[in-house]
């Protein structure tokens, strides 16, 4: 497999929200608004790809048995590094994104390409591939936080797209629900129709 | 490369190994970490301090006092200007919100007028009750300049003068409800 | 309050055209084709072959089984051939085919019309008798009517069940029957009831007959153990498992029989051949057939010989009307739609129904929109929405959890969906699965 | 009347699946029959009741005693992964049917963020050991109804004709969406 | 001779049709329509058309365009979710708002599911509480019932009933206090109040049960076990303490619940199959209503109510079977 | 170092070795061999999961194999032999090659052939109609046209010609599942062996009618006048109850057969024309080349068509 198709398979092919289903609850619960999709989306790139990194450096030196556990406390260390970084340098991120920030632990992607990819590759295939898939989902969190910030605020990366009529209070009137939980799933849900749609026809 | 086995001594010596490993360097991050964090948390309520209160020159957070009012506490945080009290800026909360407990940080004159009010922390509903921060509408403005002492903190639906924010009479509610303790609380005995 | 049975049922139009006619003989036809497997079980084997003469009432095909019956020749003449030959069941059957010469009875029948009481024939004997005759049940399942007699080792049957609902729309003949032969078909229901050593006789016949109701009531009194009631109209009374329910209040369980709560269903036409056997000695070779419809110019009840083809008994009723579009062998909820009109009558054959072209078609079909109507309709309790989408997909252990196998075909599913959704015939292409499923776990 | 309201928080008004977010993963993908749901749900409340306590315990006499709070994340989830190890290894041997009816789901659970965010909840919330089972056991309801609920409507998606391109995962979506709809009406409920 | 058709038993059929069910629907409906045009005027004639126009046009275009399906917006049952729409919101709602609903209704909670008779959640519904959550200023501004007039968005507005009772109790006041600023019950059976363009008037609505229920089109068990639940639960609120609870007859009146129990949570699509499931279908929301009524944050609970049973009732049709004849015995 | 680090160190590690103590008498206790070979065999399977193996899915075609001693038993249709080959070198056991098959269908009584005598108005289903009687035709052996092959088929292998209300096959996609051929309740599919070129000779037939009910019936019906059989150089024809069979392997293609046939009822099967006969024929003879099976279906149709020539002389 040339390096390309290893990077890009994240994007579309093998896309970890749209095509596999993986991590899907940072995926729905941080896409409030596009920058925060994108800001949850690269920190995951970062566990990804470190821990891609450091699993593809020592795989070797792992018994079979203890693999998994090995896996998560290396996932883990990444992920309290994360948090750490983040609640020192840029504390207003850390606070909207919540609770999502250490459950990157248990994102099935982390885990999975730990799993699937990087004990069975090498140093530099499994960076690209944690590049691939981590800016994979970096983009669809930001294009579903894009989505749902559209039309449930009228902005866009917090840039007022004047979309909706104002209200008696100078309050756009913006369809609310798609901030809330219900319109992440419904936005999600059409989304991935609309993937597969084009998925389809590039495939052709 | 072969793998290695799966014995006891391998499988302990490995797990080992990378937790000795891993909280080393974690442990490592963290006293790098920890200064630029309690830093930025300093800066967040340094900020808001000053966003409420007039202009000061003395470090208000490091002059704070306490108060215990329905079964949490209430803090304050002086702010002189030519040692000289400007105003008090007063941290307080609500339960009563639609999502729960609500902070903020509500700035008084020494005579109990309000300057200015910023929200610490919510989780009211986007869309409705986070209008009541500065970032989502203006909401908040009208406590500016009012004191409570004619200026009902009430909702007009309870009879008060506050314009409730549309729709969110729950969190204007639980808003007028925090306000009103630290004017309470600031005037009972918080004035020093 | 008139009996029913508790749960379902659906009352289509009844169009009984033909109430008051008067049952008439067929003439005979010239030519008759005989099918030799006229009823449920295994197909009987023909004993006679070309050139062979036979009279009336003479076996021409012999049972293959306990569970099968006689045929019997309806006419006198010559064996023209024996072969394959479009039926009623829709595809080419073995036939004997008779070219009708005279109308040479066979001697042994009993031709006087006076009236027969007493019955003579110990159970056993009247057992075979019928057997011998080759009846079977003429209420639509021709089910081989000595088997139902001989009641297994360790039952009891405490009641004999007398089907006179007729609940099928349009159809006459039953109602015919209990009007003219009621007094010999008493007298069969009371063979019967010693055939089965019980002592109780129920005639359940829908309120649709008053005067039948009220004939056969005056009648009973001098037949001890013989009751009629009247039951409300509600389709599919009719059905055996329904019928206990509304007369006796027992519920047939399950996958079980009538036997299993203690009682045996026979239709009155059976009982009236049932007489006609014991006491006079003749086959079932010959049967009322009601032939009706709403453009038919004489809706009639014939006495039709078995074998007959069904475009003469057209003929005899006024021809077939301009606009038919569909010939019906059996009433309108039941009945087999026939590919050709060439068709012989057999012991089956209740009546013929002429449908109008505008009838003919289905309702447009379109998405079960879930109104529940055909759950609330099925006298079983299934829910056939369910049942015909799992057939549709296949998925043949959650039909039978879910009771295909209890579905008695009555149609009303169907007859009732807005959206003209083909539930029952669904219903029996998953029948016919898992029936196929539970016959090879037994194997 | 404070357990009350936790229970009712978690079960209705903040769903863990519906509000939260929380085990979206198996929520989608272990709710295509009742059945297995129902057998999920088991699994869930049992680890999540027995992650809940042993986090707590942690939290307390571990990581706050030693003032190393930012450990929890790796903390929490090894011992959830080994719990998770463990509670199989018993089950196994103790309870053979429950173990054949859990079984095939406990090594989800390890990946599934709804054991240790429920966990992290806990103790963000700051509530006593008490209170912690109180929420853990509610969540877990929460979670079972909600994949209960949800694996019916998608039993009943598999006999009804949905339209090609919307088969499956978006129809799926689309559901829990109408669902966590319906579920706002529970707003305010405590 | 023509060819003779042939199909498999039966040969005759009811004459109900989908089409003929659902225009006895809307027969049912245009009662409660003539009283809200009476009383709330243009604006009710302006949401109505709105709402059943967009809800048809949605369902063409998708039908024709994504689909690819035949069109059979003549079936009637768009018409039907445009006019329960409609009388589920105020009548001054902006025609923006109420395309924006119309397009939940139809695209999401039905097209996507494949149309008529395969949508789990009721299509009107799901397309009011989008429209309540998303723009709920607007969808909480309710007209005073003034007689016929031509306002429209212009309307005077004020609470509803129960809006008056929630906001009631919150600020303390007792029940009596609260019910003189309330029309009369024989106000509110008739229709005098504000409230959803179609909900005010029970007795429009019992007139359309009355005929739904002549022509078979519903089964009375919804309806009476929700009206049913929704009595007994509130009568005993209501007997504990009657200063902070309302009446049960006041319950009953006020709001969406006649609405909603005859003509919402009876929708086929989304409705148990069994008799003994439809009790426990509207027991639910009866339960549910009232919990939200009196305890939740909104003062109207019975569209999550049925939007929360809607959920369940995969569920209550594959636990709840109508009872098997013969299947007693079996197991006995 | 701070005690920070110490204890973090201390803590983390306790915890770490805990758990790997336990993890590892869990390795020790509860060992399950399950045989490794299963996936491997599994992998190289196609998926499709289709039953035509006669397991169910795939999975369970592989732990059947890797259980069995014989392979002989064991085919899977759909990845043919280069899967079976695959599979016996993964096992170390022998296979033999089957010979590739293809579904054919034996009915060409297309309405201009076979006259439709009633209306079927019922649920559109093959197994349905022939429930309730012989068909819209007087054959009542023959095709009912109503698709249950086509649903059946998971790879899109056939489709209804409108024209002729009977189903084709498409070779190319036909992976041999027999899965139709278990649905059609006529038994009309039979899987017949696929020479290189996908040429075949068959009768496309099922009506067991004597002569003359079957010509009146459709007008290229086998009439069992056993001329076929006559001719047949290599005895592959045989007759039963008025109806003949080509044995496909006997069978060398002659074509002998097909020209004798008086009803047209012997089909040939991608063979270059042949000029015999021509102006009996009903359809004109184009032979076009085999496409290659294009990707959208309109176009496999039209493919079809092509290859579809057959020797239609009625
Ligand atoms: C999902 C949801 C979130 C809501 N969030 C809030 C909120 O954050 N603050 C609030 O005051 N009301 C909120 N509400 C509205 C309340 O339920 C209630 O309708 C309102 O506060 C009282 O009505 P009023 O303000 O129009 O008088 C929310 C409603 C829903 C359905
Ligand atoms: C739906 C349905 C309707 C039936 N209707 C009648 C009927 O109206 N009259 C009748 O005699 N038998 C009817 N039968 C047949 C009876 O179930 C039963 O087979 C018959 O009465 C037994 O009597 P026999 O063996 O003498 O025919 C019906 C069966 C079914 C399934
Ligand atoms: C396999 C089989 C065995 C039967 N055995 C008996 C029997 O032993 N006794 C009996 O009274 N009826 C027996 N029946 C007849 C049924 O009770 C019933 O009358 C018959 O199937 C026709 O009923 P229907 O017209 O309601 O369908 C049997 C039927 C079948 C199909
Ligand atoms: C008695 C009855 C009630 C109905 N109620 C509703 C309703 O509340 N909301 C709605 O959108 N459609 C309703 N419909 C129309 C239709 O059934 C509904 O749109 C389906 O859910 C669409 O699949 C109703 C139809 C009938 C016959
Ligand atoms: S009667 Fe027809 S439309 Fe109604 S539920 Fe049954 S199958 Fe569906
Ligand atoms: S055509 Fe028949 S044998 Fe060929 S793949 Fe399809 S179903 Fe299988
Ligand atoms: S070949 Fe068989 S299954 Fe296919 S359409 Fe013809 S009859 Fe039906
Ligand atoms: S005669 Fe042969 S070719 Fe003609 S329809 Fe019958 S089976 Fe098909
Ligand atoms: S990301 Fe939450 S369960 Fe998978």
């Amino acid at each position: 497999m040339s390096q390309w198709k290893n990077f890009s398979k994240g994007f579309f092919k093998e896309n970890a929200v749209f095509v596999l289903f993986l991590g899907l609850c940072p995926t729905l619960g941080v896409t409030t608004s596009a920058i925060n999709g994108m800001g949850m989306g690269l920190a995951t790139t970062f566990v990804l790809v470190m821990s891609n990194l450091v699993v593809s450096l020592v795989k070797s030196q792992i018994p079979d048995k203890v693999r998994i556990p090995s896996f998560i406390v290396i996932i883990a260390s990444f992920v309290t590094m994360v948090e750490l970084l983040m609640q020192a340098y840029v504390p207003a991120l850390f606070e909207q994104l919540g609770l999502f920030i250490p459950l990157i632990v248990v994102n099935c992607i982390v885990l999975g390409r730990a799993e699937a990819f990087a004990s069975k590759n090498n140093v530099f295939s499994s960076i690209i591939d944690g590049f691939g898939m981590g800016l994979g989902f970096a983009m669809a969190l930001t294009i579903l936080g894009g989505v749902r910030e559209i039309l449930g605020s009228g902005t866009i990366f917090g840039l007022n797209l004047h979309l909706f009529p104002l209200d008696a209070d100078g309050n756009p009137t913006t369809m609310i629900v798609f901030v809330l939980a219900p319109g992440a799933f419904i936005a999600l849900g059409y989304l991935i129709v609309l993937i597969n749609k084009i998925n389809k026809k590039s495939a052709k | 490369m072969a793998k290695r086995e799966s014995s006891f001594l391998n499988m302990v010596l490995t797990l080992l190994m990378i937790t000795f490993i891993a909280s080393a360097a974690l442990g490592y991050l963290y006293e790098l970490t920890k200064g630029p964090i309690a830093a930025s948390k300093l800066a967040k309520l340094n900020n808001a301090i000053t966003q409420v209160v007039p202009e000061f020159d003395t470090i208000p957070s490091s002059e704070i006092y306490k108060m215990g009012v329905d079964g949490d506490t209430l803090v304050f945080y002086p702010a002189m200007k030519d040692s000289i009290l400007v105003g008090t800026a007063v941290s307080t909360f609500t339960n009563k919100g639609f999502s729960g407990y609500i902070n903020l940080m509500v700035g008084f004159l020494p005579d109990g007028t309000i300057h200015n009010i910023s929200v610490l922390e919510h989780k009211e509903t986007p869309g409705l009750g986070d209008k009541m921060t500065k970032k989502k509408s203006d909401w908040s403005v009208q406590f500016n300049g009012k004191n409570p002492a004619e200026f009902k903190i009430k909702v007009t639906k309870d009879r008060g003068d506050v314009d409730a924010i549309t729709a969110s009479t729950i969190s204007s509610r639980a808003f007028c409800d925090a306000v009103d303790r630290a004017y309470k609380a600031y005037m009972e005995g918080g004035k020093k | 309050m008139l009996k029913t049975f508790p749960q379902g049922g659906v009352h289509p139009e009844e169009g009984k055209y033909s109430a008051n006619s008067v049952i008439e003989t067929l003439p005979l036809p010239k030519t008759v084709s005989i099918p030799i497997s006229q009823h449920i079980g295994a197909p009987s084997k023909a004993i006679v072959a070309k050139g062979d003469k036979v009279k009336v009432g003479d076996k021409i095909a012999e049972s293959a089984g306990f569970v099968s019956a006689n045929i019997h020749s309806s006419v006198s003449g010559t064996v023209v051939k024996v072969d394959k030959v479009l039926d009623s069941s829709g595809y080419k059957q073995t036939c004997v085919i008779i070219n009708v010469e005279g109308d040479e009875w066979n001697e042994a029948i009993d031709r006087s019309a006076d009236l027969k009481k007493e019955i003579s024939l110990t159970d056993k004997e009247i057992i075979n008798k019928i057997n011998e005759s080759g009846i079977v049940g003429l209420g639509g399942a021709t089910f081989p009517s000595h088997v139902k007699l001989s009641v297994p080792d360790g039952k009891k049957i405490d009641v004999l069940i007398i089907n006179g609902v007729e609940c099928e729309p349009y159809l006459t003949s039953d109602h015919r029957l209990m009007l003219e032969k009621a007094e010999e078909m008493l007298i069969g229901i009371q063979i019967l009831m010693k055939a089965l050593s019980v002592n109780s006789a129920l005639i359940g016949i829908e309120n649709n007959k008053p005067d039948a109701i009220s004939h056969l009531e005056g009648l009973v009194k001098d037949y001890p153990g013989i009751e009629v009631h009247a039951l409300k109209v509600q389709y599919p009374q009719g059905g055996e498992k329904q019928l206990i329910k509304a007369l006796i209040n027992r519920e047939v369980p399950s996958g079980g029989l009538p036997l299993n709560v203690g009682a045996v269903v026979h239709n009155v036409g059976t009982a009236f051949a049932v007489y006609e056997a014991v006491q006079k000695n003749k086959p079932l070779f010959e049967r009322v057939v009601t032939l009706t419809g709403k453009s038919v110019a004489k809706p009639s009840n014939f006495m039709v010989r078995i074998g007959a083809p069904v475009t003469e008994l057209i003929e005899a009723a006024g021809g077939l009307p301009e606009d038919t579009g569909k010939v019906i062998n059996g009433g309108p909820m039941m009945g087999k739609a026939l590919n050709s009109i060439e068709v012989p009558v057999v012991k089956g054959t209740s009546g013929i129904l002429i449908m109008p072209v505008e009838l003919s078609s289905r309702k447009k079909e379109s998405d079960c929109i879930r109104c529940a109507k055909c759950v609330s309709v099925c006298a079983q309790g299934l829910e056939p929405y369910l049942l015909n989408k799992l057939a549709q997909l296949e998925r043949n252990d959650k039909l039978e959890t879910e009771g295909v196998m209890d579905c008695i075909e009555c149609g009303s599913c169907s007859y009732t969906c807005p959206a003209g959704l083909p539930l029952l015939d669904y219903m029996r292409l998953g029948k016919s699965r898992v029936s196929q499923i539970i016959r090879s776990r037994k194997q | 009347m404070d357990y009350l309201i936790i229970i009712i928080s978690a079960i209705f008004v903040n769903n863990i699946v519906l509000a939260q977010f929380l085990g979206i993963c198996p929520f989608i993908g272990v709710s295509s029959k009742v059945e297995t749901s129902a057998g999920m749900a088991g699994a869930v409340t049992f680890v999540m009741v027995i992650a809940t306590i042993v986090t707590y315990l942690l939290q307390k006499y571990v990581l706050e005693a030693f003032g190393i709070a930012f450990m929890q994340t790796i903390t929490f989830i090894l011992v959830i992964a080994a719990l998770v190890q463990l509670v199989e290894i018993i089950l196994k041997k103790v309870s053979p049917t429950l173990y054949q009816a859990l079984g095939i789901f406990l090594p989800l659970i390890t990946t599934n963020c709804a054991v240790l965010g429920v966990a992290i909840l806990a103790v963000q919330k700051d509530y006593n050991l008490m209170e912690s089972v109180v929420f853990a056991v509610s969540n877990a309801i929460g979670f079972g109804l909600a994949l209960i609920v949800f694996a019916g409507l998608r039993e009943q998606m598999d006999l009804v004709n949905i339209p090609k391109g919307m088969k499956g995962v978006p129809i799926a979506f689309l559901v829990a969406g109408l669902l966590a709809l319906a579920f706002m009406g529970f707003a305010g409920l405590v | 001779m023509n060819k003779l058709f042939i199909s498999p038993s039966p040969h005759v059929y009811e004459d109900t049709t989908v089409k003929r069910l659902m225009y006895d629907v809307v027969i049912a409906l245009l009662p409660a329509l003539a009283i809200s045009i009476y009383f709330f005027g243009m604006g009710a004639i302006i949401v109505t058309l709105t709402a059943v126009v967009s809800c048809l046009a949605f369902e063409w275009l998708i039908q024709k365009f994504i689909l690819k399906q035949e069109p059979s917006i003549t079936d009637g049952s768009a018409a039907v979710t445009g006019i329960l729409l409609a009388f589920n919101i105020p009548t001054s709602l902006p025609i923006w708002i109420i395309i924006v609903g119309s397009l939940v209704a139809i695209g999401v909670a039905k097209m996507s599911f494949g149309g008529l008779g395969n949508n789990p959640f009721n299509p009107a519904l799901v397309g009011r509480v989008f429209m309540l959550i998303s723009f709920p200023v607007q969808m909480t501004s309710w007209p005073v019932p003034t007689g016929f007039n031509n306002s429209y968005t212009d309307a005077v507005t004020g609470a509803t009933p129960l809006g008056v009772m929630k906001e009631g109790i919150g600020a303390g006041e007792s029940m009596s206090a609260i019910m003189d600023k309330i029309p009369s019950h024989m106000e509110l059976f008739y229709g005098h109040m504000g409230g959803s363009m179609g909900e005010v008037a029970a007795i429009a609505l019992i007139l359309g049960l009355v005929y739904m229920l002549y022509k078979k089109v519903i089964k009375i068990h919804i309806p009476a076990s929700i009206i049913l639940t929704i009595t007994v639960f509130t009568g005993i609120l209501w007997l504990i303490n009657p200063e902070s609870n309302a009446d049960p007859l006041f319950h009953l009146l006020t709001g969406g619940v006649m609405l909603g129990a005859i003509f919402m949570a009876t929708d086929y699509v989304t409705s148990p199959m069994s008799v003994k499931g439809m009790w426990v279908f509207g027991i639910g929301i009866g339960l549910i209503t009232v919990s939200i009524r009196v305890f939740g944050a909104y003062p109207e609970g019975i569209s999550f109510a049925i939007l929360i049973m809607n959920a369940f009732v995969p569920l209550i049709n594959s636990y709840i079977k109508p009872k098997r004849f013969g299947e007693e015995v079996k197991n006995g | 170092m701070s005690t920070t680090i110490l204890f973090t160190i201390i803590s983390l590690c306790a915890i770490g070795s805990i758990a790997a103590i336990i993890l590892y008498f869990a390795a020790q206790k509860f060992k399950v061999f399950e045989d490794p070979r299963i996936d491997q065999v599994e992998e190289i399977l196609p998926a499709a999961n289709c039953g035509g193996c006669g397991y169910p899915g795939c999975r369970g075609f592989a732990d059947a194999m890797v259980k069995a001693d014989d392979l002989s038993p064991f085919f899977c249709p759909v990845g043919g032999n280069e899967t079976m080959a695959q599979a016996a070198e993964i096992l170390g056991k022998a296979v033999e090659a089957k010979d590739p098959l293809v579904a054919v269908i034996r009915c060409s009584g297309s309405p201009t052939h076979r006259e439709r005598v009633n209306t079927y108005d019922g649920a559109s289903s093959c197994t349905i109609t022939s429930g309730l009687y012989s068909g819209e035709t007087g054959c009542q052996y023959g095709c009912h046209g109503l698709g249950d092959c086509v649903d059946v088929c998971d790879f899109d292998a056939i489709y209804m010609d409108e024209e002729t209300g009977l189903p084709v096959v498409i070779d190319d996609k036909c992976t041999a599942c027999g899965a139709c051929v278990k649905a059609c309740p006529n038994v009309i599919i039979e899987l017949r062996k696929k020479n290189k070129k996908d040429r075949k000779i068959f009768v496309s037939c099922v009506n067991h009618d004597k002569g003359g009910v079957a010509k009146k019936a459709c007008k290229v019906a086998c009439i069992g006048c056993s001329k076929c059989v006559k001719v047949c150089p290599h005895d592959a024809i045989t007759m039963d109850n008025f109806l003949a069979y080509i044995d496909p392997n006997k069978c060398k293609l002659c074509r002998k057969c097909v020209i004798e046939c008086p009803t047209g009822a012997i089909l040939e099967i991608n063979f270059p024309p042949k000029k015999v006969k021509t102006e009996t024929q009903e359809i004109p003879k184009v032979k076009a080349p085999k496409a290659e099976t294009p990707a959208n279906p309109v176009g496999e149709k039209d493919s079809k068509e092509n290859d579809n020539n057959k020797n239609q002389e009625g």
